[in-house]
């Protein structure tokens, strides 16, 4: 159901796409059409903070105008989090195409990369985490697991499940939390899985949206050359940027495998599941859509349906839910722009969406991304609240709930 | 004065024409009365050099059965035609190429592999295949050409008339040389039939009903008949919609469906297609797949709907075969 | 009248190539077709020329008629859809039988589509030659006039139906009007005020439901359905389902007092009229001026006819008129009318699958429908227009194309929806004195006063924002309160605004409504891929469907105005006049027949005739056809397994000469 | 346009010919309006109109084959809007035997297709028109009516060496 090779047209352009020959292709075509209403600029996060908006950058593009956006720093607000796209009521791919493409350029003509940034890129490209992490180190958390951890190197066999670990569920401590989650729950269901080890480097969807494309390319020929050494049936990750790069844009390099992100593919197997959460949690949880699971994928009920799974729960909803959900500002590159953004003035999203979730009253702040871990969780530091308030992925309280038989 | 004289020859066929002509009966004895048969290969000892040695036109008519496969079936088939008046193509195979024109599914290479090689009954570890020449105590001996085409004889020489059925039944047989004996023959071109379809003739006619759509085929020895009613009220592909009548419905009396062997109407051009359009169309089901779900039951269209016209269908032959003997 | 054709004549054709201005000759090589066709054999003139169309154009084929005493005529040019008629005719009036013509489509189906002269022109030239082979197998063919039913069936009570139904009645003729709601008036019997006018929807409309409900020529079917449609133009069968309203229409005064009388001392359940923003009671009148003035009880919520239980206190009220009838069943009424009009309207967007935009979330936020009725007098709130709790508005959002111009909703323009937001603006502006935010994309005001309606708002102060609303939410900085923040970049300003308000109006489109999909299958009519009715000719037919006596008229073929509607309906009551008024129909003759001597009587074609035009003659064992219910589509022909069956105008020889001649091999210099 | 370009390139001078049969009230009409929106498509398709899909007799389509034709395209209403109730549903009938049939006489199976088209679509008449084109085009000719002269080929020698020989008999005399 969202495998790219059932659904061509979520491919995004063809390789070789840059702002010069944009208008030329089908995608293009669409931004002809755009009738600058403006919903992009007034739906934007930081539409406010922007010198050209979305809308702008399109007339601009029109008239042959773009080099004065790409003096600009606009684009380098974008946090990726598809708003802009998804009410388009022209439906342009302002997300998928449009914006990396003018990002990339601005990064180019850029006269300094924000450091952050660009020592995580480069952290990416030498060690195949953004972190900087020994590689050898990858497969280390699976040590942690009391869960078995299969690693297709060792096994030697098909298997049915291919669990994409990726970077912040490898190495840093909340992350592996994720992991052994998502490992105790697949034993729990008696999924045939395997994760790749140290085999395994990131997908690179931090660099896809920052279009470096020299980046991406290379991650995803690393990362097809490995996937192509194994045999197994679909690709399950608990990254909602290793989902999305999987199925927007591996397919322009060939990749044609099912792939799922964990929440909606617990979510199929919910019915299996229930029985075995038999420990109740008692606790009223606000559940945030990250926007590759949400918005680009169109998963909203799946993590809801999870959470009402677990005994005990009772989910409340913040004001921006579903399509209309806040992003935590973390895509795009947004991840190490924080400093950047600060020294700009500009709000941190994630404040901005903690403030909405303790406006709910709720004890649990539930997630799907493991970045929302850690933006979130320091972002409650930063904003007071009365009553104490955790972050917690879905699969972090399926597998509180889960007894063993 | 001198009897009109009257050849029978026959080329792919089983015979079955030639024993349609001794089903006359009695009735043949009358007719030896009247004419005098100059070339019947089958009955009597006649040679291909007497009928050569014969001026042009003077055989008043030819009944040529079987369709037309090999050089030495053309070589005489031209030749009387030469020598004839009327050239009548006398049953299905001649008429509509017939059983034997089914081959045209097939590609010559695949018939003889088949014939001489892979047939179940075949004993030829030498894989030993005809030759066209052979030299036997010096003796030259040679076969004729096997075409790669089977060819209902109008394909191949211009026929006056046609005298349907496999075989033709010894009543069409009998009308049709008194017809040519009195000389009350229509325009030239005619098949000497009734020009109406088979039901016209059927005693079942009246049972079937006028809202019939079918939602299962059976093929005949799948199911009981009811000796009474319409056979594709049963279930059961009939093709005397889409035959022609004459033969006083026959099969449908003995209780077997028409399969087709008077060949279409004047006014249709391929009998399969017609016989394919009428009976689709009053399937019952719409989608596409319970659609195919109730013509599944038709294991073999092309065999089913062309059984004695395939040679003279619009497509005549599998498209895809080749010519080259391959 | 056309003159009968002498046996055994020899074939002799005229042929001629449109230029169509330059639309067929700019792309395709006139000259050489013409040139190519006058070498084929039985042509006997073969020419182009400008307009064909054109009086010159149709004298020419009359004159070479008479020249060369030709007795077929070819005409390439644009669709036979457009033209056939016409070159039909000339081809009578040089007195030959019309059918002895036959027309290519060189432009739609060629000049239009293609831009390579060479291969246009090959086309072109097979094309002209297929119909050059068919022509000389025509048949002299007499058009068939049957007699048509004089009544017309209308189906839908808004004003679109209503006018319609008037134009018709006034001109002596019968009219059926079906609605389906227990009124006629449709969406505009809920509007306040009308633009550019500022008149009021009830004063203009109600005057008109009152003329349709006492017309003595108008049967007047409320609460009913149209279940069943059989036969042809001039004829067609219909069975109208009367649902029951448990009152006798006939009894019922509309006095009030079984509903004052009614068990239920307060209104106690949604009132569909006001969308929900009232009350009613179980035995209910729509509005005030509903036409017919009659109460209606709705069975899901009276007790008597849920329970059987009640103490019917509405039966004691009605008193000696007896007019209520708690055992009344639904009756099916068939009648026969000539030529029928669909008037089915619109359904407005919903306006919940704009999920930011918090309908049905927030309170405040209401669709312009609501706000319509919010404004009536006549309304839920006597036309107090005040927020859900009761506060007076200081500040007001209007977002237009809501539900429009969409490519994740409905991508139309739904036409009417700028010039509805500025007089709600008006209107609640004059009634509240809030200060009014329109968001609009692009200002969309043609038509007659309607700019100047557009200056006037503006100068009355409404503030317009171009700029499409991105998200509406609770204002975080004060709590509970209700206020709503809408957001969207001004973007003549190229700013993000936050405008606090207390209501939003969503300024909903219009869309096909899913419930008149039966009507439209019933009625055999096209519809676009969006779901509007399907005009037989944008320009030329718009009120025309592809079925003969059928028209359509309103909101059903796509969004208009009161005024539009109104004009439509006029016209497609005119033209379904100028059918039933003629007392007969002519019909194309392209019906089929059965040769009695060939038919063997196997009754394959029966059953596949939808109009049951063929049957089985037990006396002559054979099948026949009524030509009177043939409607000409050919399936039995193509079915008939002997070949006994022949279609006029479409003979298989006819069609197997246009293949013919569409593939011979060809050589064009 | 890319298509109409494409015809003219590879496999020499061929293009494939396709003959349409498209129903008067939908497909035609579609195809008047993708010529009312000035939409471009490929020029191979040549147009019977007939009243309904319904009157598609199989005849028809073995006659355009066999007389070269390299496809035939098949329009009418989509199911439940035939302007005669049912009779694209009796065209979908018999074309789904005949397809049967035509595969088992050695046709490719793209080379006959049905669309249903409504009177709105001309855009999918472009869509479809274009489609065939190229699939066709990537199958090559079918060329029936030089199949049937290389078959006859075979008897031709013969045919002429007994009318030669007949000639010289008659020059003889």
């Amino acid at each position: 159901m969202i495998s790219t090779v059932e659904h061509p047209e979520l491919t995004v352009c063809k390789l070789g796409t840059n702002l010069d020959n944009l208008l030329e292709q089908p995608e293009g075509q669409r931004i002809l059409s755009c009738i600058q209403c403006g919903t992009c600029a007034g739906t934007c996060p930081y539409g406010d903070y922007m010198e050209y908006s979305p809308r702008k950058i399109i007339a601009m593009l029109r008239r042959g105008m773009i080099d004065e956006v790409l003096q600009s720093d606009s684009m380098l607000k974008c946090v990726a989090c598809y708003s802009c796209m998804i009410k388009c009521p022209r439906g342009i791919k302002l997300s998928d195409v449009l914006l990396p493409l003018v990002k990339e350029q601005t990064l180019i003509r850029a006269k300094e990369m924000p450091a952050e940034l660009q020592h995580s890129l480069q952290n990416t490209l030498r060690y195949g985490n953004p972190m900087g992490e020994s590689s050898r180190k990858r497969a280390a958390w699976t040590a942690k697991s009391k869960a078995p951890v299969p690693i297709m190197s060792e096994i030697k066999r098909p298997v049915d499940v291919l669990w994409f670990v990726e970077c912040y569920t490898s190495f840093y401590n909340r992350g592996q939390d994720n992991s052994c989650a998502v490992a105790r729950l697949f034993n729990a269901l008696g999924i045939d899985f395997a994760i790749l080890g140290n085999e395994e480097k990131c997908a690179g969807d931090c660099g896809q949206l920052t279009w470096e494309s020299g980046l991406f390319e290379t991650l995803t020929d690393y990362n097809m050359v490995i996937f192509k050494k194994y045999k197994f049936n679909k690709i399950v990750t608990g990254d909602p940027h290793a989902f999305n790069a999987f199925r927007i844009r591996y397919p322009m390099y060939g990749f044609d495998y099912e792939v799922w992100h964990t929440t909606p593919f617990l979510a199929e197997y919910v019915d299996k599941l229930k029985p075995k959460l038999k420990k109740p949690l008692n606790l009223t949880v606000t559940y945030h859509d990250s926007c590759c699971i949400g918005r680009r994928a169109g998963f909203y009920d799946e993590g809801r349906t999870l959470l009402k799974a677990i005994p005990g729960v009772k989910i409340v909803e913040m004001v921006h839910n579903r399509m209309n959900s806040i992003c935590c500002g973390g895509g795009g590159g947004g991840m190490w722009l924080d400093t950047y953004f600060k020294q700009k003035d500009m709000e941190r999203l994630s404040e901005r969406r903690v403030k909405e979730a303790i406006a709910t009253g709720a004890d649990v702040l539930a997630v799907s991304c493991p970045y929302e871990i850690y933006r979130f969780e320091d972002a409650l530091k930063t904003i007071p609240h009365e009553k104490p308030m955790v972050v917690r992925d879905v699969v972090e309280l399926l597998a509180e709930s889960l007894v063993e038989e | 004065m001198a009897k009109p004289k009257i050849a029978i020859y026959w080329c792919s066929s089983c015979g079955g024409c030639e024993e349609a002509v001794v089903d006359l009966a009695e009735d043949i004895l009358d007719l030896v009365q009247k004419i005098d048969i100059v070339l019947w290969p089958v009955a009597m000892d006649f040679k291909k050099k007497d009928v050569e040695s014969m001026s042009d036109k003077s055989i008043v008519a030819t009944l040529l059965n079987g369709a037309i496969r090999t050089s030495e079936q053309e070589e005489m088939v031209h030749m009387l035609r030469r020598k004839s008046v009327y050239m009548i193509a006398y049953g299905a195979c001649s008429h509509l190429g017939g059983i034997p024109s089914l081959a045209n599914q097939f590609s010559r290479e695949q018939i003889l592999k088949f014939v001489y090689e892979d047939g179940p009954s075949d004993v030829n570890p030498e894989k030993t295949r005809p030759l066209p020449s052979y030299v036997d105590n010096g003796r030259d001996l040679t076969l004729p050409k096997f075409r790669n085409v089977v060819r209902s004889l109008d394909q191949v020489v211009d026929v006056d008339y046609y005298i349907p059925g496999c075989p033709p039944t010894p009543e069409i047989t009998k009308n049709a040389i008194g017809a040519l004996l009195e000389g009350k023959l229509p325009p030239k071109g005619t098949v000497l039939a009734p020009d109406i379809a088979l039901c016209d003739e059927c005693p079942r006619k009246e049972s079937k009903p006028t809202d019939l759509s079918f939602t299962e085929f059976w093929r005949p020895h799948q199911k009981e008949i009811d000796t009474e009613k319409c056979l594709l009220a049963q279930g059961i592909i009939c093709m005397g919609p889409a035959t022609r009548a004459g033969c006083g419905a026959l099969c449908t009396k003995g209780n077997m469906p028409c399969s087709g062997c008077f060949g279409p109407t004047s006014r249709v051009r391929d009998q399969g297609a017609k016989i394919l359009s009428s009976i689709c169309s009053n399937i019952a089901p719409k989608e596409d797949e319970q659609i195919d779900k109730v013509l599944a039951k038709i294991p073999d269209p092309v065999g089913t709907f062309y059984r004695y016209g395939l040679a003279h269908s619009i497509l005549r032959r599998k498209v895809s075969l080749p010519t080259n003997g391959e | 009248m056309p003159t009968t054709p002498i046996k055994n004549e020899p074939v002799k054709i005229g042929y001629y190539i449109c230029h169509c201005g330059t639309n067929i000759a700019s792309v395709i090589d006139v000259d050489a077709v013409a040139k190519y066709i006058s070498k084929l054999p039985n042509v006997v003139v073969s020419r182009n020329y400008k307009y064909m169309c054109s009086d010159p154009g149709q004298k020419l084929i009359e004159d070479d008629i008479a020249k060369y005493q030709l007795n077929r005529i070819v005409v390439a040019a644009c669709s036979p859809l457009l033209h056939e008629t016409t070159f039909r005719n000339a081809t009578r009036k040089g007195g030959l039988n019309p059918f002895y013509f036959q027309m290519v489509n060189v432009r739609e189906h060629n000049a239009w589509v293609h831009s390579d002269r060479e291969q246009a022109t090959r086309k072109a030239i097979e094309l002209s030659r297929a119909a050059v082979e068919r022509v000389s197998l025509h048949k002299p063919l007499e058009i068939r006039k049957l007699p048509i039913n004089p009544n017309v069936l209308i189906v839908g009570g808004g004003i679109a139906g209503i006018h319609a139904a008037l134009v018709l009645a006034n001109a002596g003729k019968h009219v059926y009007l079906v609605e389906r709601e227990p009124t006629i008036g449709g969406h505009m019997a809920k509007f306040d005020k009308t633009f550019p006018t500022l008149d009021c929807a009830a004063c203009v409309l109600t005057p008109k439901m009152a003329a349709v409900g006492k017309h003595p020529n108008i049967t007047l079917w409320t609460y009913s359905d149209v279940v069943k449609v059989d036969g042809y133009v001039g004829n067609y069968k219909v069975t109208v389902r009367r649902r029951p309203r448990y009152v006798i229409e006939e009894l019922c005064t509309g006095c009030l007092e079984c509903i004052d009388a009614c068990i239920y001392k307060e209104p106690k359940f949604s009132d569909e009229f006001n969308l929900g923003l009232g009350k009613r009671k179980p035995v209910y009148i729509p509005f005030a001026q509903a036409i017919p003035s009659i109460a209606t009880i709705d069975a899901n919520t009276c007790i008597e006819l849920k329970t059987g239980k009640c103490k019917k206190t509405c039966v004691d009220a009605c008193g000696d008129r007896k007019a209520i009838d708690f055992k009344q069943k639904e009756e099916l009424k068939e009648i026969t009318v000539g030529a029928v009009i669909i008037t089915t309207g619109f359904k407005t967007f919903d306006a919940r699958r704009i999920l930011y935009y918090g309908y049905g979330v927030y309170p405040n936020v209401i669709t312009s429908l609501e706000a319509e009725r919010l404004l009536n007098a006549a309304g839920p709130t006597s036309g107090e227009f005040l927020t859900r709790d009761g506060r007076k508005p200081k500040q007001i959002a209007i977002i237009h194309c809501v539900g429009s111009r969409d490519e994740n909703t409905n991508k139309w323009c739904s036409r009417v929806c700028c010039l509805y937001s500025l007089k709600l603006a008006h209107l609640i502006h004059e009634r509240t004195e809030a200060e009014v935010f329109n968001f609009y994309i692009d200002m969309r005001t043609p038509g007659k006063s309607m700019e100047e309606f557009y200056n006037r708002v503006a100068e009355e102060g409404v503030n317009f924002v171009r700029g499409r609303v991105a998200d509406i939410y609770p204002d975080p900085s004060d709590g509970s309160t209700g206020h709503l923040v809408v957001q969207a970049e001004d973007t003549l300003l190229g700013k993000i605004l936050k405008v606090p308000v207390d209501m939003v109006v969503l300024s909903v489109g219009l869309e096909p409504d899913p419930a008149s999909e039966n009507i439209r299958k019933m009625f055999n009519l096209s519809c676009g891929s969006e779901g509007w009715f399907l005009e037989r000719h944008p320009k030329l037919a718009p009120v025309s469907s592809f079925n003969e006596g059928i028209f359509i008229a309103g909101c059903c073929q796509g969004p208009k105005d009161i005024p539009d509607t109104v004009a439509q309906a006029g016209a497609a009551a005119a033209e379904a006049f100028s059918i039933i008024d003629l007392g007969n129909i002519e019909i194309e003759p392209n019906t089929a027949y059965i040769i009695e001597s060939e038919c063997s009587g196997c009754k394959s074609c029966i059953p596949l005739c939808p109009y049951s035009a063929i049957s089985f003659d037990t006396e002559k064992h054979k099948s026949v056809i009524n030509e009177a219910l043939c409607k000409g589509c050919g399936t039995c022909v193509a079915a008939c397994p002997s070949g006994s069956i022949v279609q006029n105008l479409f003979e298989d020889e006819e069609i197997i000469s246009e293949i013919n001649g569409l593939l011979e091999p060809i050589e064009v210099k | 346009m890319e298509n109409e370009n494409k015809n003219k390139s590879g496999n020499g001078n061929w293009s494939p010919r396709i003959v349409a049969f498209f129903c008067n009230w939908c497909t035609y009409t579609a195809a008047d309006l993708a010529g009312v929106s000035r939409m471009k498509y490929a020029p191979n398709t040549r147009i019977i109109r007939l009243m309904c899909s319904g009157r598609v007799d199989p005849q028809f389509i073995l006659e355009a084959l066999a007389r070269g034709a390299d496809g035939v395209l098949i329009g009418g209403c989509h199911p439940g809007d035939c302007h005669y109730v049912e009779g694209n549903y009796k065209c979908l009938r018999r074309f789904r035997m005949l397809k049967r049939m035509l595969v088992d006489m050695g046709i490719e199976d793209k080379r006959v297709r049905l669309e249903w088209i409504s009177a709105a679509e001309g855009e999918k008449v472009k869509r479809v028109v274009n489609e065939m084109v190229a699939e066709i085009q990537e199958l090559g000719p079918l060329g029936i009516p030089k199949k049937f002269e290389e078959w006859d080929k075979e008897i031709e020698d013969l045919k002429h060496e007994i009318e030669n020989k007949e000639k010289e008999e008659v020059a003889k005399q």
